[in-house]
Parts: C-alpha cells; sequence; structure tokens
C-alpha cells in the first residue's frame, strides 16, 4: 500500500495492515483452491473408457476433506473480525482528545472548511474560512465536524485512508493526526450530482511555523 | 374465458391446493412491504415525540367506524366462504357482493375525511406524519380497490357456479387487508 | 395427508361469535384513551390489535388449520421486519450516538409541530443548512462568502477557487459585459431556479430549497453591489 | 372447473394453428413457458447490448477524456452520469434478473419437475408484460428532457429526491417507476415459481430429488419476495418525494436520507444473492453433467445456500459503514459480513470436489461453468476486504469495490447465463451449437474480462474514488501510470464486447443450419432432456407425463451399465 500513496496519519498504517492481513489470508487460500481446482480439471480429465467414480459426498472419511479446510477458513475469518474490529474501534468509534477541531461543509460541488483560526476555537468570529483548501499543522490530533450543505457527500482524504460521508441535517465528528507535511488530495467519494468529478480539494500539512504563518496572513484578510 | 389450464395448476404435492399456496406467498411479499413502510413510520414517530400535535388531528371516530366497516365486511367475506364450501354459489356471491359494500363505504368514508382533513391544511406535504399518514393510508386503500374489484370478478363467477375455491382466495386477501387496518387504526388515530 | 383438515364443512368455528368479540375489543381500543394514562393506551391500542389481528388470522384465514410451513412463512416475514427495525433503529429512530447527531431531526422535534404547520409557508424551513442555523441570523453577505463564494470567489469575479474546475466558468460579477442584459429579476430567478431556469449552465444549482424569498432577495442584493458602477 | 381443467392442456400454441391469436401475437400472447422463457431471454440480451454499449462510452471517456466516443459523441459530466447509473441498473434489473432468473426459471423449472407448464400460465404472461412496459418506461426516460437519471443506481437522496440536485426530474422519475413496475413484474414470477415447485412437481419427485437449478432458481425467488417489501415502500416514498414534494428523506423536515440507505440495501444485499444462486445452479448442474459425476453431498451444498440466504438477510450494512450509520453497528456486520463467508467457502469446496473422480469434458458449457467457479472466486474473496470494517474504511467507495462486484456480477450474469445457454441452446432450438466458435467466443471473452477488472482493483488501492467523469482534478489520480491502467482495461473492453460477435454469428448460424439436435445430447439425467429438442406446448404428451424414480445425478451409478442413469426410467 505504502507504494502506491504516502501514510500521512496515525491509523494509515493500521488500515494498511488490515488490508495486508486480509490480503494475506485470502491470497493462501485462493492460489489453494486455485491449485486443487486446476489439478483436479487436468487429473480427471476424460479419457477413453474412462468412468468417474460413484461418490456421494456423505461419506465420512471422504467429506473430512471438505469440513478441514472449511474450519480453517473460520478460523481465519476469526482473526480477520479481530483485526478489522480493532481498527474500526481506534478510527471511528474513539475519539482522542482534540488539539484543534475543524468544521468540514460539503455543498455541490465544493468543500467549505472552517478553521478555528488564531484563538483555536470553532465558531468563534476569527473563525477562516476556505473553499477547497484545508490546512492542518502536523502531528496535532484534529477533530472534524463533518456537515453536508444539500446532498450526500464523501470526505475521502486517502493519503490519511480516511473516509466519511456528509449527511445533510447531520454532524459527524471525527479525528485525524497527520504524521508528515506536505500537499495532498481531499476527494469526494460519494456521488453528488453533475459536478461531483469536480469536487477536488487540497490538504496542506504544514509544519507549526508555516502554519501560523498561514493563519496570520488569513486572520487579516478575512477580518475585513 | 376458454382458457384450459395446465394439469400443473392442477397437483398438489404440499397438500396445499395451488391457489392457496400461492395467495399465501403474495401475502408474504405484502406482510414486507407493509412492514417496511410501517416500520419506517414507527421509527420516525418514536424520535418524534412531537408528532403527537399532529395526530390530534385525526378522527379517532371516523377511524373507529371504519374498522367497523372492515369487520363486517371480513366478517361477510368469511360467510361466504362457507356458503362457498357448500357448494352454494349465489349465496356465496350474495355475500361478496355484501363485502364490496362494505369496501365501498370504506372508501366513501375515507374519502370525506380526506377532503376534511385537506380543507384544513393537512394536506400530504403539510409535514412528515401527514406523509407517511397519507401514503400508509392511501397504500392500504389501493390495497381496498384492487380486492373489491378482484372480488367483482369472483362474485359474477361464483353466481353462475363457476370457480367457487376464489371465493376462500380472496377472503384471505381480503380478511389480510382488513388485519393491516387493524394495525393502521392504533397507529395513525388511537396514538397521540 | 392424513393430519391435513382438509376444507369441507367443518372448522367448527362459529364466525358470529368471533365476530362480536371483534367489535367488543374495538369499543375497548377505542374507550381506552379517555383514562389518560399513557400505558393504558398502548395496551388498549396495540395490544388489543395483536389480540384482533390474531383472531381474524387464525379464524377467519384459517391459519389455525393450515399446514405448519404457512406459519413459518409469515412468522418469517415477521421476523424480518423486526430485523430490520432492530438494524435501522440507531440511525433513524435515535438522534444521536457515538460521534454523530442528527441536529435537523432535533431541531424539528424543538420547533414542534404547531410552529410548522401554523407557518404553513412551508417555504423557509426546509433544507436550511445546518451551518446556517448554528450561526443565527442572516447575513447576505455571510452566504455569500461560505456558500457562493466557492465558486463565484469573494469578490464575486468567478475567481473561486471551486470555480476553476468549471467548464464553463462562473459569472464575474465585476465584469460590465455580465451586467449588460441582466437585472436584479434575472438574479433573483437564477439563484432560485438555477441558470438552466434561462438557459445557462447547469452547474449553477437552484437554492430554493435552501434559502427563503427573503433570503433569495437579500443574496440578489448583495451580488448588485459587485456590479460596476458607471453604467 | 374441474371439467374444463381436465381437458387438453394444449391450450392455444403457436402450433395448433386453428384459433387463437395470430402474427406477432400469438408470440406475444403465448402462455407458454418457454415462450414466457424466451421472451424474458432476447428482452434481456437486447437491454445487454444497451448495458454493454453504456459501459463502452464511459470506458473511452475514462481511458481517453474528452474524446468524441464514436457513436456516441463528447461525453459530458451529466451524460456521464447518466450512463453509469443506467449501466448499473440495467445490468442487474434488466439483465440478470430476466435472464437468470426469468428466462431460465422459465425454461427450466416446469420442464425439470416433469410439469406442462407454471402453475399460473397467464400470470407468467402477465408478468411479462409488466417487465416489459417497465423496459419502455426505461428507455423513455433516457430521452425526456434533461436526460436519464444520473444519481448512481443506489438512489440515495436527497440527490435522488429533489430535482433541483439531480437536474433530472423527469429522468429520475421515470427511471424509479422503471423499477418499480420491474419489481412488480418479480414478485408476480416469483410467486409463480415458488409455487410451481412446491406443488407441481412429477409424482415420485421428493425433495431432494430436485434439480439444483430449480433450488436455487426457488430460493433466490424467495430470497427477494422477502427482501424487496420494504424497498417498494421505500420507492413510493421517494416517488412522493420526487413529485408531490413529502419530505420522507428531507432531514430538515423530519424526514431521514439514512432511512433510504437501510431500505435500499436490506433488499439490495439479498439481491446479490437472488442472481448468484441461479448462476451457481447452472454451473453445479452443468459440472455434474459434464464431470460425469454425483454432486458431492447434495444435501449440505442445499443447506449451505439456505444458510446463506438466511445470513444474507443480517448484513447489509457493510455497504453503509462508512455512509453516517452508528460506528457501534458496524462491528455487528462486519461479523454478520464475515459470516456469510463460511457457507459459501464451503459450497465452493463442495463444488470443486465434486469435480474429485469425474471424466471430464471440456465442452463450451463446461468451460464456462468452470470460468464461472473460478472468477467467481476471486469475486469472493475480494469481498471478505471490503467486508471487514477497518479495511474498508479506505477501500469503500474506490475502483477496488468495483472491481470486486464485477468479479461477481460478471461471472454471474455474462458467464453464468452463456453456460446456461449454451447447455440448454440444443432443448431451446433443437440444434447443436457449434463447439468451435463457441470456444473461441469462451476465450475471448474470458480473457479480456480479467484484464479489464485486475486493472481497476490496483487503481482502486491507488485510491481512484468512483464515478468521477474526469479525474484532471485530482492531481494524485491523473498520473501517467493510472491513464495507462484505464487505458488497458478501455482496450480490453473494447476486445471483449468484439468478440460477442462471434457469439451472435454462432447462435445464427446454428439456429439456421446447425446439426439437427437429439433429445438427450449430452446424456444428462434430468427430465427435460426426456422432452423432444424443441419441446411441444405442454412439454411431453398429456397422458405420458414423465415419473420421476431417483435423485437427479445418478451418473456412474454401480447398478447400471451406463454411465448415466435418467431420472424418469424405472429401476
Amino acid at each position: 500500500m505504502d507504494r502506491f500513496l504516502t501514510q500521512a496519519s496515525t491509523y494509515a498504517s493500521e488500515i494498511d495492515g488490515i488490508i495486508l492481513l486480509v490480503g494475506v489470508l485470502v491470497g493462501f487460500w485462493t492460489l489453494a483452491a486455485y491449485t486443487v481446482f486446476f489439478w483436479l480439471i487436468w487429473k480427471f480429465r476424460k479419457k477413453p473408457h474412462g468412468r468417474s467414480e460413484y461418490l456421494t459426498g456423505e461419506e465420512k472419511h471422504i467429506k473430512r476433506w471438505v469440513t478441514i479446510p472449511h474450519l480453517l477458513v473460520l478460523v481465519c475469518d476469526i482473526f480477520i473480525i479481530v483485526g478489522a474490529v480493532r481498527v474500526w474501534y481506534n478510527v471511528k468509534q474513539t475519539l482522542p482528545e482534540a488539539d484543534s477541531t475543524v468544521r468540514v461543509i460539503g455543498q455541490q460541488w465544493a468543500w467549505t472548511f472552517q478553521h478555528p483560526g488564531p484563538d483555536n476555537e470553532l465558531d468563534t468570529p476569527d473563525d477562516i474560512f476556505s473553499v477547497d483548501e484545508l490546512h492542518v499543522e502536523v502531528d496535532r490530533v484534529y477533530h472534524y465536524r463533518l456537515e453536508s450543505r444539500d446532498v450526500l457527500h464523501s470526505f475521502s482524504v486517502p493519503v490519511f485512508r480516511l473516509k466519511q460521508d456528509a449527511i445533510p441535517g447531520r454532524s459527524i465528528t471525527g479525528w485525524f493526526e497527520p504524521t508528515v507535511t506536505g500537499e495532498y488530495d481531499v476527494q469526494c467519494a460519494e456521488i453528488c450530482g453533475i459536478g461531483h468529478g469536480v469536487m477536488a480539494a487540497r490538504i496542506f500539512i504544514e509544519d507549526a511555523n508555516q502554519h501560523q504563518a498561514w493563519i496570520a496572513a488569513n486572520s487579516v484578510s478575512t477580518s475585513q | 374465458m376458454s382458457f384450459a389450464k395446465p394439469q400443473a395448476t392442477l397437483r398438489s404435492v404440499t397438500g396445499i391446493p395451488t391457489g392457496r399456496l400461492a395467495i399465501w406467498w403474495v401475502l408474504a411479499s405484502e406482510v414486507v412491504i407493509f412492514g417496511g413502510l410501517l416500520g419506517s413510520y414507527l421509527m420516525h414517530r418514536i424520535g418524534h415525540p412531537e408528532w403527537a400535535d399532529a395526530a390530534v388531528h385525526t378522527n379517532v371516530w371516523i377511524g373507529a367506524f371504519n374498522t367497523f366497516v372492515l369487520l363486517t365486511s371480513s366478517f361477510t367475506a368469511v360467510l361466504a366462504h362457507q356458503a362457498a364450501e357448500t357448494g352454494d354459489g349465489k349465496k356465496a356471491a350474495k355475500l361478496l357482493m355484501l363485502t364490496i359494500g362494505g369496501a365501498l363505504t370504506f372508501l366513501i368514508v375515507k374519502s370525506a375525511e380526506w377532503t376534511m382533513e385537506i380543507s384544513h391544511g393537512y394536506t400530504i406535504t403539510a409535514n412528515t406524519f401527514w406523509s407517511f399518514y397519507y401514503t400508509a393510508a392511501g397504500l392500504h386503500a389501493m390495497h381496498v380497490i384492487a380486492g373489491a374489484i378482484i372480488m367483482g370478478f369472483v362474485a359474477f363467477d361464483a353466481y353462475r357456479g363457476r370457480e367457487l375455491q376464489r371465493v376462500e382466495l380472496i377472503g384471505i386477501y381480503w380478511h389480510f387487508v382488513d388485519v393491516v387496518w387493524i394495525f393502521l387504526f392504533p397507529l395513525l388515530y388511537i396514538a397521540k | 395427508m392424513a393430519d391435513n383438515h382438509e376444507h369441507g364443512d367443518s372448522h367448527h368455528v362459529d364466525y358470529k361469535k368471533i365476530y362480536f368479540t371483534l367489535l367488543v375489543l374495538l369499543i375497548v381500543s377505542v374507550v381506552g384513551p379517555f383514562f389518560g394514562v399513557l400505558w393504558l393506551t398502548l395496551l388498549t391500542a396495540f395490544g388489543i390489535a395483536v389480540v384482533k389481528a390474531n383472531l381474524v388470522i387464525q379464524n377467519f384465514m384459517h391459519l389455525r388449520w393450515e399446514k405448519r410451513l404457512m406459519k413459518w412463512l409469515l412468522g418469517a416475514s415477521l421476523l424480518l421486519m423486526a430485523l430490520f427495525v432492530a438494524g435501522v433503529a440507531p440511525d433513524v429512530m435515535n438522534h444521536e450516538g457515538d460521534n454523530w447527531e442528527n441536529l435537523a431531526a432535533k431541531a424539528a422535534t424543538e420547533r414542534g409541530i404547531d410552529g410548522e404547520v401554523e407557518g404553513a409557508t412551508v417555504e423557509g424551513e426546509p433544507g436550511e443548512g445546518v451551518a446556517d442555523a448554528e450561526q443565527g441570523e442572516f447575513s447576505a453577505q455571510a452566504a455569500f462568502n461560505s456558500v457562493c463564494a466557492a465558486c463565484h470567489g469573494q469578490s464575486g469575479s468567478g475567481d473561486g477557487p471551486a470555480g476553476a474546475a468549471l467548464d464553463p466558468a462562473p459569472a464575474d460579477f465585476n465584469d460590465p459585459e455580465f451586467w449588460a442584459e441582466r437585472d436584479e429579476q434575472r438574479i433573483v430567478t437564477v439563484i432560485r431556479d438555477g441558470a438552466v431556469a434561462v438557459g445557462g449552465s447547469p452547474l449553477m444549482v437552484a437554492w430554493r430549497g435552501t434559502y427563503s424569498e427573503e433570503q433569495i432577495q437579500a443574496l440578489a442584493e448583495y451580488v448588485m453591489t459587485f456590479r460596476p458602477a458607471g453604467d | 372447473m374441474a371439467d374444463t381443467a381436465v381437458a387438453v392442456p394444449h391450450g392455444h400454441h403457436p402450433a395448433h394453428e386453428h384459433h387463437g391469436p395470430q402474427g406477432i401475437w400469438k408470440y406475444l400472447w403465448s402462455t407458454d413457458h418457454k415462450m414466457i422463457a424466451m421472451q424474458y431471454m432476447f428482452t434481456g440480451m437486447f437491454m445487454a447490448v444497451i448495458g454493454g454499449f453504456m459501459a463502452y462510452v464511459f470506458r473511452m471517456q475514462l481511458a481517453f477524456p474528452g474524446v468524441s466516443v464514436p457513436g456516441f459523441g463528447q461525453v459530458s459530466p451529466g451524460e456521464y452520469n447518466a450512463l453509469i447509473t443506467n449501466h448499473g441498473s440495467i445490468m442487474i434489473f434488466w439483465v440478470a434478473m430476466p435472464v437468470l432468473i426469468a428466462a431460465f426459471g422459465n425454461y427450466v423449472i416446469p420442464l425439470m419437475i416433469g410439469a406442462d407448464d407454471m402453475v399460473f400460465p397467464r400470470i407468467n404472461r402477465l408478468s411479462y408484460q409488466i417487465f416489459l412496459l417497465s423496459v419502455l418506461v426505461l428507455l423513455a426516460s433516457f430521452f425526456v428532457p434533461g436526460g436519464g437519471f444520473g444519481g448512481a443506481w443506489t438512489a440515495y437522496p436527497p440527490l435522488s429526491a429533489v430535482g433541483e440536485y439531480n437536474q433530472t426530474n423527469l429522468g429520475s422519475t421515470l427511471w424509479l417507476i422503471a423499477v418499480i413496475l420491474e419489481f412488480v413484474a418479480f414478485l408476480l414470477g416469483g410467486i409463480n415459481f415458488i409455487t410451481t415447485l412446491m406443488n407441481s412437481r412429477a409424482p415420485g419427485m421428493r425433495a431432494y430429488d430436485i434439480p439444483f437449478v430449480c433450488w436455487m432458481i426457488v430460493i433466490a425467488s424467495i430470497l427477494f419476495m422477502l427482501s424487496v417489501g420494504p424497498l417498494v415502500a421505500g420507492a413510493i416514498m421517494l416517488l412522493f418525494d420526487q413529485t408531490i414534494g413529502t419530505g420522507f428523506y428531507d432531514p430538515a423536515r423530519g424526514g431521514d436520507p439514512i432511512l433510504w440507505q437501510h431500505l435500499f440495501w436490506f433488499f439490495g444485499h439479498p439481491e446479490v444473492y437472488v442472481v448468484l444462486l441461479p448462476a451457481i445452479g447452472i454451473t453445479v448442474d452443468i459440472i455434474a453433467t459434464f464431470a460425469r459425476k454425483k454432486l458431492f453431498g447434495y444435501k449440505l451444498m442445499l443447506y449451505t445456500v439456505i444458510a446463506t440466504g438466511v445470513l444474507s438477510f443480517f448484513v447489509w450494512a457493510h455497504h453503509q459503514f462508512i455512509a453516517g450509520i452508528d460506528p457501534r453497528m458496524a462491528h455487528i456486520f462486519t461479523v454478520t459480513t464475515l459470516l456469510i463467508s463460511v457457507p459459501i467457502a464451503e459450497l465452493v469446496f463442495l463444488i470443486i470436489a465434486t469435480l474429485y473422480g469425474g471424466s471430464i469434458t471440456l465442452s463450451t458449457p463446461m468451460l464456462w461453468a468452470l470460468a464461472f467457479v473460478a472468477e467467481f472466486i476471486i469475486g469472493g474473496v475480494t469481498g471478505i476486504f471490503l467486508g471487514a470494517s477497518g479495511a474498508d474504511i479506505y477501500l469503500h467507495d474506490t475502483y477496488f469495490v468495483l472491481a470486486h462486484f464485477h468479479y461477481t456480477f460478471f461471472p454471474i450474469a455474462i458467464i453464468g447465463t452463456f453456460a446456461g445457454f449454451t447447455y440448454w441452446f440444443p432443448k431451446m432450438f433443437g440444434k447443436m451449437m457449434d463447439d468451435t466458435l463457441g470456444k473461441i467466443h469462451f476465450w475471448g471473452t474470458v480473457i479480456p474480462f480479467n484484464l479489464i477488472f485486475i486493472p481497476l482493483f490496483v487503481l482502486g488501492m491507488g485510491g481512484q474514488h468512483r464515478r468521477i467523469y474526469n479525474y484532471e482534478h485530482f492531481p494524485e489520480l491523473a498520473g501517467q501510470g493510472m491513464y495507462q491502467l484505464r487505458q488497458v482495461a478501455t482496450i480490453s473492453l473494447l476486445v471483449m464486447l468484439a468478440f460477442q460477435l462471434v457469439f451472435f454469428y454462432n447462435c445464427i448460424k446454428s439456429w439456421r443450419s446447425g446439426p439437427k439436435a437429439p433429445k438427450n445430447p449430452w446424456l444428462a439425467n434430468t427430465l427435460e432432456w426426456t422432452a423432444e429438442s424443441p419441446p411441444p406446448h405442454g412439454n411431453w404428451p398429456p397422458d405420458r407425463m414423465p415419473k420421476v424414480y431417483r435423485g437427479p445425478y445418478e451418473y456412474a451409478h454401480p447398478d447400471v451399465a451406463e454411465d448415466y442413469w435418467p431420472q424418469d426410467q424405472p429401476a
């Protein structure tokens, strides 16, 4: 996964980990099934004067060949469930203490980001609004409040491995903690009308100095 | 109707006559249709206690009267079935006509009730309680209308002594329509 | 099929008796609410509905004599509905849960039904954006800056960040050409019904679901302020 | 009634020209289950051609953005949305459902259980006519002002509910009406299948003597019937939201958009199994015939399918993990979703085990059937990534999802259909199909298919999300490598579509000049092979309806010299 896309949040590696876990287990079973499958097709191809065996599959000693792999599949399932539930719990259900909170608002076809501004508190007059540009500081825990003005949108930041639908009428809270600086894509991952394809935003992950500079620069211009 | 039935229709491996077996499956599919609608309504209703203020404007007495009408029509439908079992097609047809009369009474009362409510401004778009109210009762009324029409055909045949087994089938459907109303009545009228 | 009570004339049901029982139950269920006790109302309303339905199903529909298979079938379809409600209720019935809250539903509950029906000029309320609702008083400038500016830019010159991607590009309100054949009425129409209403780009969507007539008027007036002076 | 009914089961078959409607009407108004099956089959194939054309147009746009697609022209974003929406709806509702359930169900159920027709032939005909109406309404929706509906086949409100949001006011209403009509048609059809199988089996045919494919189609019908109800109610609500302005899904008026998602997926997940099961049934029957093997554990297979069907009602919200449902619910649905892999894995193991000890002939139908198993394994296992809630956070709504469900739906709707069609072609048309052309078509379909969707798995892993008409606005997705992968997929699609011409040529050629098919060309056991090819109206002479003495898969039974033992042969 890392080769496709940077891991830029604390939980990106966890999510990649569970994908890898599933991949390994599932890959093993797929290969095993294919090997047996093609071997059987080759081994029992029609031969002149050949006649197939009469097996009902009800005999215990033959059925073992199916039930034992089957139980092993069940064991693998349990591993996957435990892994998936743990990751899900960390990413979606818990909320670590926030250093800062941003509001993310989707509308047809743009993202509006409400940054807390210099006082680091949301819903105060010095909040910084920006469109299609989210500025965050690296190594700080952010909470996001996700809202939508019209239809469903989905706030997706691939480098964070984060995705959450925005629903009109609801406010959904989640968290992320960026780990590397840089500029990355924010996508809308839920079809939202004909402009769905242009609903792109960028996330700017900055170090503390850059971020303070950005706040300072924008506080002036928006206070009007 | 020069339609010859295939042998398949006459077989009965389960021991339940084919028509009756099918009607039960129809009802199972109806249960989930109404179940989905009423389940959605129920969840909204519990989540929105303020809807009680809208439900106040429904008229319990009209609802109760309509319940009475449907119960009575169910009663005549089951009597028609009894008559059909003894082979008395004419009596069955008459009782079915009574049932249709019940259906018409129900619909007339219903439309009077709706006219009154709409004239007071409680239209289907007034708020979501009324949307559910008209959708649920309207879907039920569609079933009443469909049932009454089919019953007309069944009565026509039964009067001539044909297809008497259909009297039971339409009866089972009709009782189901009745049962749906038995639940709609407290859901929409009584609970305030 | 020896156990099959095939339909003779003999279910030995006294239909009349059941009919009168049903009527009595109906009266009880209507009378129940008059005591004004909640649990009693619920009991007489829904408890009796279940009893009535059971009577009808068992006796009139003859489920009592039907094969077990059909009972399973009806039971299963009812259970499925219970499953459905159980799976959906946490999201739809509740108005908040882990890390989410349904602000719109809470607002609706707060507002109450009367406010909604009497203010029957329903236009105003529906769809009011959560974000706006929280900020209280409507300000055309604030709305423009937070909503319209995404494409049209805060200065109104069509250079908003989201606008860069659009084709055709968003209108530039600072351009005198733009105003050559447009008046306030037309701006109102476009905001309300979308640009498609006047044959323009579908990318400018209609906002009548979000803003009231007055709010749209105010927005249009704000847009008019971008109009370059001197014509 | 009894006296009319005992009489001639030959009602008015086209062959009996004396009375009944003439000309084209005799086809349109036929109540013969085989004729209705053919109507469903060809309507479904016609829709598949339209759906395939749509895929061609938007794949061209994705690989070569802004190109003027030959046969269509420039694709606008609105048109792109309409294309993907209707491609999805058509392939599921108007191709997979009519062909796999209605066409094969109508054709094989009465023949395989030894009945002369469905129990309600006229309701059967009505079901097709309602279906045809739904097709016409859907096709009409492309040509109304504003164009076809563009809110994805899941039609999530508020986008689908409000004209101002989707800008296809009329198109979305017509689309919804078409879907409702289609549901009604299949409810009628499904009740017919269920009742027929339960009540009209040939004398002597016990529950475990029923050929597997009949079981599968009937279980699929039951799943459909029990799951679609809430969505019918939900669709009526959505229709009112669209047309008369109610607020069922409008949060500001006390409604809830999430409700639709639940209603939709409560149906939508079982729906996957609704189309999957008939395809599995066809595959299993073909494998048994061409491996000359009794099924490995018939009863166990049946139980695994029933377990899958029951479990499929408990998993729906795994489509909504990140759609705003309460995060606690996701745990429950992850567990149920992964549990469903248990019976499915068992079923696949049993199918593979059936090959053991066989004598396998790789004829065209057998190749399709084996390909179904091979491709479906990939489709199945990739589902585990998405069912695991933690992994789904990233993979949801990416091309990984898309590739996953195409790896399930393509084997189901296309490979399964070709398997069944080539297997029963001799019975349907009385002519043998050309095996060489069949094999060319097979390899020309299956290889490009994999080349289409394997690149899409990779793209999905790379974060490419769905339903975007042009990726130029997403710098991370607009790289050179990404475009190359998209082009590989598109070119493979073109190759695959081209090879379908071989199939149509083969059909016409075999139908006109193929060698005449014997009654039982594959030496199979089931009852349909005891009727004439093609069977007349009524299937068998009314006084010589078949009786059943044994199960359907008694191949190479030690008690008989032949390596097959037809169900209707007395011991």
